[in-house]
């Protein structure tokens, strides 16, 4: 298990690595490479060459701009497990980076790197969806944005344009003072590709009423989705069970569940609406100060 | 690993010219996802070669593309069947074209397919939706091919 | 390509083809055969060196990706010819292996956790190993050997006079 | 048995002295070995179940620089012998690289030797085949019938073995039960998975006339099977018995794969190396494992008494056989399990089909028949409402019973069943375990308990082999060992097959240790070439603390006995007045004492001091004939299987939360009696690896064919191995029933926990949906499946409610 010859370039600069990109329409980008190699490995991708942007500087580290969380995109997620600002901005994300492969996989896998394979089960794409975060390409076009919603397509296909490297994600941070998240995944071993996870997000008012709420829901199909109708029919509301279970139940019927060895269609839709009324629930109880 | 395909899409042509262009190789080669050249090697029988590319993976094939049991401009079965370094497959396919108002036509598809090798072995989780999303994405180009505009959207990879 | 790289404390200066494995370099190149080729894609862990100390599968990662790091082998982590560090010697005390080819990925493992937290508990243990399978032992006397280590590293590192625990 | 009264190494905790050299990474495994100018090889596989080969293009692939050579299975097999075929199947012939047509997804077609792997690789990619696809057939009972497509169209059907036992008065006993109940099982083909694949380095010496061979393997009359196969003497074979095996618990056979290294070495000139990488491993190794269909019926009284058992095990052995088949024979010397059921006919019928061969897998079969049996137990104890214990209890053979005589010709060496579990419940305070199963049902999971009892056929004798193949008469299976005692009066000590974790050097030295009464640490192991090696066999079948055991026993009582003759003619003492105390000897009166030096030099240097007709030297071999073996099957199928039995009792607790399907384990003892314990260390060890294996064939491990024959689960992202998250802290429970045929008492434990993990968490499984009227008969035990069964079950009692 070999891969097949390739070249391998580490540019100094993301200018450059545009640049090498637009050059050759099979370079590939290799960051901490925990997806691309076993696929390099296995000969199921064979770039011409590879651009290694990992210690590119301008893509590397996690910032506050704005209202948002910016993570570069080589930003190793074990960089970004132990980083204060995700801990106090990035709940969500935070509770998700100890689910994301193993630890040793973590210390040379990227969040950007994550986002880009587009995996359906990948955890970092879910949350990714669930806040709608902006995702940052730049390419000898210029630079360029567009909401997680649009950028996911397919099994692991994405809107990323032929010469685009992923920059940066731009995660949004809820202001309210109570907000709480939830996330729940199931798989054959903990470690492995989930079958169904679910990702919950939700400020409370002083009074208990939800004032916000995302959700998500990634493994079950060919990405990651959100319910945004869920979410928006929770608003006002006290998160009670039965408040979950209703809004959730809106959502599910319009989930398209994938069918595998592992896991049927069936199975899929019906653990993704428990596991998504459970993560509200956790999340409801976090930001009520209650354990989840 | 067996899949099974069925659905229908509008076309914004009319029956006749979407036939037309469901005839002819210069079509195919720009709608089916990752055909670099179809040659003819008999009546309604292709030679193609693809570069086959999803996300990061990627691989060429050869294979063949027959038509048969064409009833113009309404009905026709398209088989395929071609290896490569990530595996092999074959399939068949059953096409029927139906008018439909304001000159878009109902083109209805269902067929059956069977994918073997390499991608098979290692790739069960996604196989099914990936084919999905390749099927989609010929039904992309082939709506493209009607309406300019939308060409403007951009390659995906 | 030519690549140079930091093992063990040592620097090496190797020729490679971009495709070979930080995993096949090692072996290959330097002749340190303690990191061992298990599945290849990344599940197995068998091939685990430490990174600036932290613990990476070395089949994932390319030798022209590895220069300007700190690798360590398990070679690295032996004190000396024919002696053991303390958690080598508690792997050996608890039997923490049967037929010892996902062990140095195991000590090694162990030993990144141990440097980042000298107390773990049984959940952590269980955890920061999760990533390497091994077939033989069924996990019970790696997890008393890591258990082990953390004690008796803890002891030797308190204060003279008295056990921290 | 001959007993040492007071035992100063056997079964303390002591050091397993492997280890050292493993916590440094200076195992030395087959990958690890390098000969200069080595050239590698990497393997074109069929993407097809079954296609005729019609050409192989190798032109592009040789074009490229740094490619030898590709070899095709025409030239194998016009250059080589066929495998060995364990059944008296001829037509069903097996070469290394399909010749004419290939016969499974991902079998070997074509071998590609290169300068390096990934060259070969590159080279293996242009080689161009042509095939033409043909019918196959995948499913066990349609291979059964006589229109299937047959898999070898020579052997005229996919039928290679049907043979019905009958022990006893089957069909009376089933006519004078009140009660009778029949059920079918299913075990999904899984496999050891060592984390080394298989690997192997050839290398021909033409000035030597030598083949010299390293390799990963764990294989009985490995030499000689390649011998014949290259057609070589078997003395110009030389097999390195000294490499680290990375795991094969059963699996790592390798003759195929040696035979292709061999072939080319001699063919090209250079030491070739393959070792197959985990994609070749996965589909194309032949290291799957039993791929079985249980149909059971029991016959038994109210009191739950179990008369007699009708068992067909259907397996489903894959494209070839070589010594597969033969799995289904090994569970016949422990077909009744631990009960007294009187009467048994036992039905074992192996076909061929389009997937992948089998090989040996831990336990060779018995752990399957396990599952079998246990299931049959929890059925019957359900339908007549008893306690699933007492059940057991009822049916189990008697500690004075022993030796106990099964239908099917073994005899039981001993046991203590009732003790063991009594010892087990006492553990787990059996009541306080069921009361956390109803508290975890109040709180709304489905919580169950399993209970498995089950024996270890352990000694590893081979009477399988005779027993399905008249033509084998094969009645023993050796093992020995040799000592030596050097000028300075250390001491070697050489085994002579290969390890993979067991620890045989730790049990050699502690054996000689314990009978010469020396520091086991003094005493160095060697494992020599093949070619120096007495004869034995490999540690298949937990036989090694038996078989090795018992050879190191006897030759360092041999050597004792030579020190004793030189002492006793010094002192002019028969052997009654002399005493032997760590390596010295002194006269009964104490007056005259010969340390273990003098002794030595009279050895080494003192001929004149020896008794007269005494060779020089210090040495000592045994090769030791299997306990209770030599005897051919009866006509009937009646045989002694193996030697010895452990036991083992399972107790754990399941909890599954009822929306999610996935089974947790929340509790996990084992009771424990393999008889004297040689290393405590290595037999704990074992047990847990064995539990472990145990819950990955239970709930995670399959190889998978889709209906077109393409396995689907060759990476280790689809065959799932138990992480550490899996396996649960299991708590061990020993007893201790010394066998009365072997050297110490000891028993084997190699194969441990794994026969019986698969049955307790099944029946844990069962009894946690019990509640919801469905159950469970086939594994691995996905989550989804068994989710799927809970919603099922659950919509509707909510409609009949």
């Amino acid at each position: 298990m070999k891969p097949a010859p390739f070249e391998y370039v580490r540019p100094d600069s993301l200018e450059e690595t545009c640049a090498l990109l637009a050059a050759d329409d099979d370079a590939r980008i290799i960051a901490g490479g925990q997806t691309l190699v076993p696929m390099l490995a296995m000969r199921l991708a064979r770039p011409t060459r590879l651009v290694d942007i990992l210690r590119l500087r301008e893509l590397n580290g996690i910032r506050e701009d704005g209202g948002a969380i910016v993570i570069g995109a080589a930003t190793r997620q074990a960089d970004a497990e132990g980083h204060s600002l995700v801990a106090a901005r990035l709940p969500l994300l935070a509770k998700v980076l100890p689910w994301v492969g193993h630890p040793p996989t973590r210390n040379r896998g990227t969040v950007g790197g994550s986002i880009a394979h587009a995996d359906p089960s990948a955890e970092i794409p879910l949350v990714s969806v669930t806040l709608g975060a902006e995702i940052v390409l730049r390419s000898e076009a210029g630079v360029e944005a567009m909401s997680a919603d649009e950028f996911f397509i397919g099994p692991m296909v994405t809107a990323i344009p032929m010469g685009a490297c992923l920059t940066e994600v731009r995660l949004p941070v809820w202001t309210a003072k109570r907000v709480g998240v939830g996330f729940h995944e199931i798989s054959a071993r903990r470690s492995d590709f989930a079958f169904v996870s679910a990702a919950a997000q939700v400020a409370l008012d002083t009074a208990g009423t939800c004032t916000q709420c995302a959700i998500g829901v990634g493994g079950a199909g060919d990405r990651p989705v959100r319910f945004d109708g869920a979410s928006a029919a929770l608003v006002g509301t006290k998160l009670s069970n039965k408040d979950i279970e209703d809004a959730v139940n809106m959502d599910i019927g319009q989930l398209e569940t994938m069918s595998d060895l592992h896991a049927s269609a069936d199975y899929r839709r019906r653990v993704a609406a428990v596991l998504a009324c459970r993560a509200v629930g956790d999340a409801r109880d976090s930001a009520l100060g209650l354990s989840s | 690993m067996k899949l099974e395909i069925s659905g229908s899409e509008v076309i914004a042509a009319p029956v006749e010219v979407l036939w037309a262009s469901l005839n002819d190789p210069a079509v195919l080669t720009r709608c089916i996802p990752g055909c670099k050249r179809m040659t003819e090697t008999g009546p309604d029988a292709y030679m193609v070669e693809m570069q086959l590319r999803v996300a990061a993976v990627g691989g060429s094939f050869e294979g063949e593309i027959a038509l048969t049991d064409k009833e113009p401009p309404r009905r026709c079965r398209i088989s395929v069947s071609g290896s490569g370094s990530l595996g092999h497959g074959n399939g068949e396919a059953h096409f029927e074209i139906s008018a439909q108002d304001d000159g878009h036509s109902l083109l209805s598809y269902s067929g059956t397919g069977e994918i073997g090798g390499l991608v098979a072995g290692v790739g069960q989780r996604i196989l099914s939706s990936v084919s999905k999303h390749l099927i989609g994405r010929f039904f992309t180009a082939l709506r493209q091919q009607f309406e300019p505009a939308a060409q403007a959207a951009g390659a995906q990879r | 390509m030519k690549v140079e790289l930091t093992v063990n404390g040592e620097s090496r200066l190797t020729e490679v083809e971009p495709r070979k494995s930080l995993l096949d370099c090692l072996r290959d190149n330097f002749n340190l055969n303690g990191a061992h080729a298990g599945c290849e894609h990344g599940v197995c862990g068998a091939c685990t060196v430490l990174v600036d100390g932290q613990p990476v599968r070395s089949c994932l990662m390319f030798a022209v990706q590895a220069d300007g790091y700190a690798i360590t082998t398990i070679e690295g982590l032996t004190p000396a010819p024919g002696e053991l560090s303390v958690i080598q010697d508690a792997f050996c005390e608890t039997h923490g292996m049967q037929c010892g080819y996902c062990t140095p990925a195991m000590v090694l493992t162990a030993h990144a956790l141990l440097q980042r937290n000298a107390a773990p508990t049984r959940e952590e243990i269980v955890e920061s190993i999760s990533g390497n399978i091994c077939r033989c032992t069924g996990y019970g006397q790696i997890v008393e050997a890591i258990a082990l280590a953390a004690d008796r590293l803890s002891r030797a590192n308190a204060p003279q006079g008295g056990a921290v625990r | 048995m001959s007993a040492i009264a007071k035992l100063r190494y056997v079964s303390t905790p002591r050091r397993v002295r492997e280890d050292r050299r493993f916590v440094a990474g200076h195992g030395r495994y087959v990958a690890d070995i390098k000969a200069e100018g080595t050239l590698h090889v990497a393997l074109v596989a069929s993407p097809h179940a079954a296609a005729r080969i019609v050409s192989i293009d190798a032109s592009a692939a040789l074009a490229m620089p740094g490619v030898h050579h590709v070899l095709t299975g025409e030239e194998l097999a016009a250059g080589t012998d066929p495998l060995m075929n364990g059944l008296d199947t001829p037509e069903v012939r097996r070469y290394p690289l399909a010749v004419g047509q290939a016969r499974y997804a991902g079998e070997w077609v074509a071998a590609v030797v290169a300068d390096s792997r990934a060259l070969a690789e590159d080279a293996a990619e242009r080689v161009r085949i042509s095939y033409e696809v043909l019918p196959y057939v995948l499913d066990a009972e349609r291979a059964l019938e006589p229109d299937s497509t047959p898999v070898h169209p020579g052997h005229g059907s996919n039928v290679l073995l049907d043979r019905t036992f009958v022990w006893g008065e089957v069909d009376k006993h089933f006519a004078e039960s009140p009660y009778e109940l029949s059920f079918r099982v299913i075990w999904g083909r899984s496999s050891t998975v060592p984390i080394e694949t298989f690997g192997v380095l050839a290398s021909w010496d033409p000035w030597r006339n030598m083949l010299e061979v390293w390799a990963s393997i764990q294989m009985p009359k490995y030499s000689d099977q390649i011998a014949r196969a290259v057609r070589l003497p078997a003395n110009a074979v030389r097999v390195h018995q000294d490499v680290d095996v990375g795991g094969s618990y059963g699996v790592k056979r390798g003759i195929k794969q040696t035979v292709i290294v061999a072939y080319l070495s001699r063919r090209l000139g250079r030491p070739v190396r393959l070792i197959e990488d985990r994609l070749e491993n996965m589909r194309a190794g032949d290291a799957h494992g039993p791929d079985r269909i249980f149909d059971v019926s029991v016959a038994f009284n109210a009191e739950g008494i179990i008369r007699s058992m009708k068992m067909r095990a259907l397996d489903n052995v894959g494209a070839y056989a070589g010594r597969s088949p033969f799995q289904l024979g090994k569970p016949v010397g422990a077909i009744v399990g631990p009960y007294q059921i009187q009467s048994v006919q036992y039905r074992a019928v192996s076909v061929t089909t389009n997937k992948a061969a089998q090989e040996a897998v831990r336990g060779f079969g018995q752990a399957p028949t396990n599952y079998a049996i246990e299931t049959a137990i929890d059925k019957v104890a359900e339908k007549l409402g008893l306690d699933r214990i007492e059940m057991r209890r009822r049916n189990f053979i008697r500690k004075e019973q022993f030796p106990y005589l099964i239908p099917s010709g073994s005899t039981y060496d001993s046991g203590d069943y009732h003790t063991v579990v009594a010892k087990v419940l006492d553990h787990v305070q059996w009541p306080a375990l069921e009361q956390e199963r109803d508290r975890l049902r109040a709180k709304g999971l489905l919580a169950g308990i399993g209970i498995a009892a089950c024996l270890e056929p352990s000694g590893g004798n081979s009477s399988f082999e005779p027993l399905l193949n008249p033509k084998n008469t094969t009645t023993t299976w050796m093992d020995s060992c040799r000592i030596n005692v050097d000028l300075l009066g250390d001491i070697t000590v050489t085994i002579h097959t290969t390890s993979s974790g067991q620890g045989h050097e730790t049990l050699a030295a502690t054996v000689v240790g314990e009978v010469l009464e020396i520091d086991p640490d003094k005493i160095r192991i060697m494992r020599p070439d093949s070619l120096t090696s007495l004869p034995s066999n490999s540690p298949v079948g937990s036989r090694m603390a038996i078989m090795l055991g018992g050879a190191a026993f006897h030759a360092a009582h041999k050597l004792k006995r030579k020190l004793l003759r030189i002492a006793g003619h010094q002192f002019g003492l028969a052997g009654d007045q002399l005493v032997y105390a760590g390596g010295g000897i002194a006269a009964r009166d104490g007056k005259r004492k010969l340390s273990w030096m003098d002794l030595v030099l009279i050895a080494h240097r003192h001929i004149h001091m020896m008794p007269p007709d005494t060779e020089p030297g210090l040495e000592a071999s045994h090769i030791y004939q299997v306990p209770t073996g030599g005897i051919l099957p009866t006509p009937d199928g009646r045989v002694q299987m193996y030697p010895c039995h452990s036991f083992e009792f399972h107790v754990i607790l399941v909890a599954i939360d009822p929306d999610l399907g996935k089974p947790e384990i929340r509790r996990y003892v084992i009771g424990h009696d393999c008889g004297t314990v040689i290393n405590p260390h290595i037999v704990k060890g074992m047990t847990l690896g064995g539990i472990a294996h145990g819950i990955g064939a239970a709930l995670l491990e399959e190889f998978v064919y889709d209906e077109q024959g393409q396995m689907i689960t060759q990476s280790f992202m689809d065959y799932l191995l138990p992480s550490s998250h899996e396996v649960p802290k299991v708590e061990i429970v020993h007893h201790c029933t010394p066998s009365p045929f072997t050297v110490l008492g000891q028993k084997g434990s190699g194969e441990s926990g794994y026969l019986g993990a698969p049955a307790a968490i099944s029946g844990a499984i069962n009894d946690a949906i019990r509640p919801l009227g469905i159950s469970v008969g086939k594994l691995p035990i996905r989550i989804s499946a068994l989710s799927d069964a809970v919603a099922a079950a659950r919509a509707k009692s909510s409609v009949t409610s």
